[in-house]
């Protein structure tokens, strides 16, 4: 009857699966979606990201030059970076750590538009 | 005082509550109290009772249905507690953003102390989130001292 | 004098011991687990963290009965240390069983009926046996005094009362709430009820209870450790393995229905008890 | 472009449903459509056992009332519910009417599928 | 006549983490009637994606639920193909199923981790998962997330898998089988267990029919219907065979679900092995026309049901999503009253309530 005895008895002998997470880290995996960041020395404020961002988590003022990003509301799904034909935005593979209130990120990028 | 100041450092027992989230948050705040992540390790407990609980972890967007059930979930909770919005849609509605049914994000309801981004935000995420609010409680002890 | 001595000595010591053991045990859980598990000293911060949360106010009759199932549960620990008569110590054992029932019903929470209907159904399956445990030891010594069972001339109690022993680790898986039997509450994993029975209580007196149950693991324990008293060491090593035994036990079974527990431990528990006390008579000779 | 659609009258629904439930087919669900002047219901059935689907579609005016389907297959209850407060479908009869509030809460929109509300639901914000 | 107790279930509950209640009446403890109150995880996505361009919707029907999250963006994707209609690559055909059983792999793993949870067998529920997240590493290697994938987009997939990373799944899910194995013994065989979820919850196979249940619930009433038998995708090429049991009771429905974990496993190493070589995707042009389309296909809890229609322009007429949970709650209509309060979990669990993707 006692099934379960064998696993229970091989977890307490082979030690505990846990990853002591804050206190040991392990890699990410290599194309993980982790966070997205803009260049701003590349982005050249076509506004293509914005367009097929599904969470409507960047915005951008033509007239004010300025991009804003929304970290509270992206949800990495890599479609910017896939949109961006200026190689703007990396996806990074480290998740975007946890904060107190809500950051806004105000890029005013200087990219130009090149004649190709 | 001391003692009883540590003693709520170590040991935030949570409730769980899911607004109207796609599951995606809430299996990972479960996978938090798995082997591999092991949340008990920080004396984190899931109590499922609001009565019990310390910290109120809320997965999902805030629909007008569930405000009113978050509104009296929060109340039910005795003083001191903390609440972490876990997930992008939960901080501010995330791709959520344009159904009709939904207000947006969890502070819109009640106070929030720490948001969790990520969809869905990972456990380590959730983890690095819960570290962050017994920081929080931590420095506002040391105030209130 | 003396004897106050000891009582308080035991007032003061028994929660610490059972605080630890509530750590150890849910060290061992986890590990069962395969996970990391909690420091040992986490059940006391839990304690003390409750103990500073604001109260928030319910039924006032339901805290009557929280004190009366912590005063219970001492006096019965106190009878034991003293070495008084193990008849009254299990009667009052069920008396702050009785309290915590009743605490469970003075709420308005329909959980907090049904956990105390569930908690009421389990001393319907372990105060008998507990019962004929002291019947079985009176057929043993003649007496129903603890003292007599620690004389150091008197026979290990575990030689010719072992059916009772293993009905006794029955009841203390109902009474430590483990799986299968957890089920007017329990520690570790939820289910139906919430919380049961306990729902409705919330900070300072969630950490009454939890006080109570530290007194309830050393007393069930000392009562186990009676088992083989000369020399007590020996009983106090069993009483810990009975214990470490109990975890594996929680872990390796499902949680079962109240039906099904009383049907148990009166099947298994009662007849042992029945059969060994029959046995004893007929072997004194009447 | 559906397979085996059957466009049917209002006033046929029940008699052609029970067909289906005599031949023990399984009821998938149900598509309510705005077209702007009527509404467009498909009732989508599965033949048990085996994948074969077949649909039949009705249209009505906004006003006119459909008979339930929740006395032939209980299973229809929360489609129906949903029709009803989503698109304002008159379905009469439901087993188990939740008054207009399945689905939707006392103060969320009213009617939010219908299409002329579009823009304004489009409007509302994410922070 | 007993006194009579009315009990919420839910919606806020930790056995069943899902925002659902069921108003109980309850007699001593038998159940004697149960209405279920719903809209706790309503928020219109159906709308929303009328309002969104098409390839927005991919990552709002993830949304609609996290734990089939994956099968839900490639269902999406399928019905708006078949709107033009578009004939995706062969290698975007496997690598679909090979994610889909991926997925389904997680969720069983899941789910099975909960029942056990639901009857409080802690530290299988614990084994369950700690298998499970060696699943959900591949996810992460493969597709970037451990739970939204993100994997499909319209004419394809996003991602191919190369040669290093077909190894590692084949080891990993080697692995992941033999210990699930082990583990299903112990749950399909333990005195406990069965004391616990044999004859709780019987759904006969006519009521299974009748209340149109999907899935693993159909299929634990003897009724052989599974939309991979359509042979969508790869799953033509693929030696798949329904997996039924006839009790129909909360153990047949477990015991569907451990041999489907395997099965979905064994899936997953023979489509890797015969993984086509070529394109992952085909770029879509334009708007589709004004048309209709439906598409089921099997997720983890059963049948899944789009429809899609297009007008034309870049945004949808109309979708619908009838998802498996839709149709399996009324079947507790039936199988709640007459159980014991200490069943209710179990058998509320037993067919996978998933509100999110219920209510969208
Ligand atoms: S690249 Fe230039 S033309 Fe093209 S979308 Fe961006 S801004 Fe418009
Ligand atoms: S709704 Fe937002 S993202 Fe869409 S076209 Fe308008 S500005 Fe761009
Ligand atoms: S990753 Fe997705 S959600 Fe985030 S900004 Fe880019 S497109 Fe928007
Ligand atoms: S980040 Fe890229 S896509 Fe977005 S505005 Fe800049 S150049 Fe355009
Ligand atoms: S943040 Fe993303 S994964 Fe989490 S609940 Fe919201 S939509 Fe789901
Ligand atoms: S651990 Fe299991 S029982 Fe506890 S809250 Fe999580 S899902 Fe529920
Ligand atoms: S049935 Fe629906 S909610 Fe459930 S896992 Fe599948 S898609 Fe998600
Ligand atoms: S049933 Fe629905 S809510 Fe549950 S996991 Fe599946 S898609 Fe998500």
């Amino acid at each position: 009857m006692p099934l379960m005895l064998p696993t229970i008895v091989r977890n307490l002998f082979g030690g505990p699966a846990t990853r002591l997470y804050p206190f040991q880290v392990r890699d990410s995996f290599a194309r993980a979606r982790g966070h997205v960041e803009f260049d701003d020395n590349k982005c050249t404020l076509c506004g293509n990201c914005a367009r097929r961002c599904p969470a409507a988590a960047i915005e951008i003022n033509k007239e004010k030059k300025e991009l804003t990003f929304f970290p509270a509301r992206c949800i990495i799904c890599e479609v910017c970076a896939e949109a961006c034909r200026r190689d703007a935005i990396t996806v990074e593979v480290k998740w975007r750590s946890p904060f107190y209130t809500k950051p806004v990120e105000v890029h005013q990028p200087k990219g130009k538009e090149k004649a190709s | 005082m001391g003692i009883i100041h540590t003693s709520r450092i170590k040991s935030p027992w949570i409730i769980h509550f899911d607004n109207s989230s796609c599951n995606g948050c809430d299996i990972e705040a479960l996978a938090c109290l798995t082997p591999l992540y092991d949340v008990e390790r920080f004396g984190i407990v899931n109590m499922g009772n609001p009565k019990h609980a310390d910290v109120l972890v809320i997965t999902g967007p805030v629909n007008y249905r569930t405000a009113r059930v978050l509104k009296n979930l929060y109340a039910q909770i005795p003083d001191p507690k903390m609440v972490i919005a876990v997930g992008t849609c939960a901080c501010s509605g995330g791709v959520f953003h344009n159904c009709y049914n939904i207000l947006g994000g969890v502070d819109k309801v009640v106070p929030v102390d720490v948001y969790v981004p990520g969809c869905a935000a990972r456990p380590e995420a959730i983890i690095d989130g819960v570290v962050l609010a017994l920081q929080k409680l931590a420095q506002a002890q040391g105030v209130a001292k | 004098m003396n004897q106050l001595w000891v009582a308080i000595i035991a007032i003061i010591v028994a929660p610490i011991i059972g605080g630890f053991l509530a750590g150890i045990d849910r060290k061992i859980t986890a590990r069962l687990q395969g996970r990391w598990g909690p420091p040992i000293v986490q059940p006391f911060y839990d304690f003390f963290k409750l103990l500073g949360k604001s109260r928030i106010a319910t039924s006032r009759m339901q805290f009557v009965w929280i004190y009366g199932y912590l005063v219970f549960m001492i006096a019965s620990l106190v009878f034991l240390v003293l070495k008084l008569d193990i008849l009254l110590l299990v009667f009052l054992l069920g008396f702050a069983g009785i309290s915590f029932v009743l605490g469970g019903f003075s709420s308005k929470s329909p959980y907090s009926h049904f956990g105390a209907n569930r908690e009421l159904l389990q001393i319907l399956s372990y105060e008998p046996v507990l019962l004929l445990m002291a019947l079985g030891i009176y057929a043993q010594n003649g007496s129903f005094m603890i003292s007599e069972i620690l004389k150091p001339s008197s026979e290990p109690l575990l030689a010719s009362l072992w059916p009772i022993f293993i009905a006794l680790l029955v009841i203390l898986t109902i009474k430590l709430r483990k799986s299968p039997f957890d089920i007017a509450t329990s520690h570790h994993a939820h289910q139906e009820l919430v919380k049961g029975i306990m729902t409705e209580y919330s900070g300072p007196y969630y950490a009454l209870i939890q006080l109570t149950e530290w007194y309830e693991i050393v007393l069930l324990l000392g009562i186990i450790a009676l088992f083989w008293a000369n020399p007590l060491w020996i009983g106090i090593l069993i009483a810990l393995a009975a214990f470490i035994l109990e975890l594996f036990i929680d872990n390796i079974a499902a949680r079962m229905t109240a039906g099904w527990m009383v049907r148990f431990s009166w099947a298994i528990g009662l007849v042992l008890c029945i059969l060994n006390i029959a046995y004893l008579y007929l072997m004194k000779g009447v | 472009m559906i397979e085996n659609l059957k466009e049917i009258k209002k006033d046929e629904l029940l008699s052609e449903v029970k067909k289906y439930a005599d031949a023990k087919a399984r009821f998938v669900t149900a598509v309510c459509n705005d077209l702007g002047d009527k509404l467009e219901v498909t009732y989508y059935f599965n033949a048990s056992p085996g994948m074969e689907m077949s649909a039949l579609r009705i249209a009505v005016g906004k006003d006119e009332e459909v008979p339930s389907l929740t006395g032939i297959y209980l299973t229809a209850v929360l489609i129906e519910n949903e029709m009803k407060e989503t698109f304002g479908l008159k379905v009469k009869d439901i087993a188990i009417d939740f008054g207009g509030h399945m689905f939707l809460a006392q103060d969320s929109p009213v009617l939010p599928m219908l299409k002329e509300k579009k823009e304004a639901a489009g409007e509302k914000g994410g922070e | 006549m007993a006194p009579r107790t009315i009990a919420p279930f839910g919606p806020q509950h930790p056995v069943l983490p899902e925002p659902i209640q069921l108003k109980i009446t309850y007699e001593d403890e038998k159940v004697v009637d149960v209405l279920p109150a719903i809209g706790y995880g309503h928020r219109g996505i159906e709308k929303a994606c009328e309002l969104n361009e098409y390839p927005k919707n991919i990552y709002l029907c993830e949304r609609i639920c996290g734990i089939c999250s994956c099968i839900h963006g490639i269902t999406y994707c399928e019905v708006v193909e078949r709107l033009w209609p578009v004939e995706i690559p062969p290698r975007a055909k496997f690598l679909r199923t090979i994610w889909s059983e991926m997925s389904r792999t997680h969720s069983h793993l899941l789910w099975l981790g909960l029942l056990a949870d639901a009857f409080g067998f802690e530290s299988m529920f614990m084994q369950f998962w700690r298998i499970r997240e060696k699943v959900l590493d591949l996810l992460e290697m493969t597709a970037g997330q451990r739970v939204t994938q993100s994997i499909s987009v319209i004419g394809g997939v996003r991602r191919d898998l190369n040669g290093e990373q077909k190894k590692k799944c084949i080891e990993v899910l080697k692995e992941v089988r033999k210990e699930s194995e082990a583990l299903i013994g112990v749950l399909a065989n333990d005195y406990t267990v069965k004391a616990r979820t044999v004859g709780k919850g019987v759904l006969s196979k006519d009521q299974a029919i009748a209340l149109g249940c999907a899935g693993p619930t159909l299929r634990a009433s003897g009724v052989c219907e599974d939309c991979r038998m359509q042979k969508y995708q790869a799953y033509g090429d693929l030696e798949f065979e329904p997996i039924v049991e006839t009790a129909g009771d909360s153990y047949a429905r477990a015991v569907v679900r451990a041999r489907e974990t395997l099965q979905a496993i064994d899936l997953q190493l023979e489509a890797l092995g015969k993984l086509p070589a070529g394109d992952i995707n085909v770029s879509v042009k334009g708007n589709p026309p004004a048309n209709e389309a439906i598409f089921r296909s099997e997720q983890p809890r059963g049948e899944v049901f789009y429809y899609a229609k297009g007008n034309g322009t870049r945004n949808l007429e109309r979708l619908r999503v009838r998802t498996p949970t839709y149709a399996n709650i009324p079947s507790l209509l039936v199988m709640l009253p007459g159980c014991e309060l200490a069943d209710v979990p179990i058998i509320a669990l037993s067919i996978d309530p998933c509100i999110s993707c219920t209510e969208r």
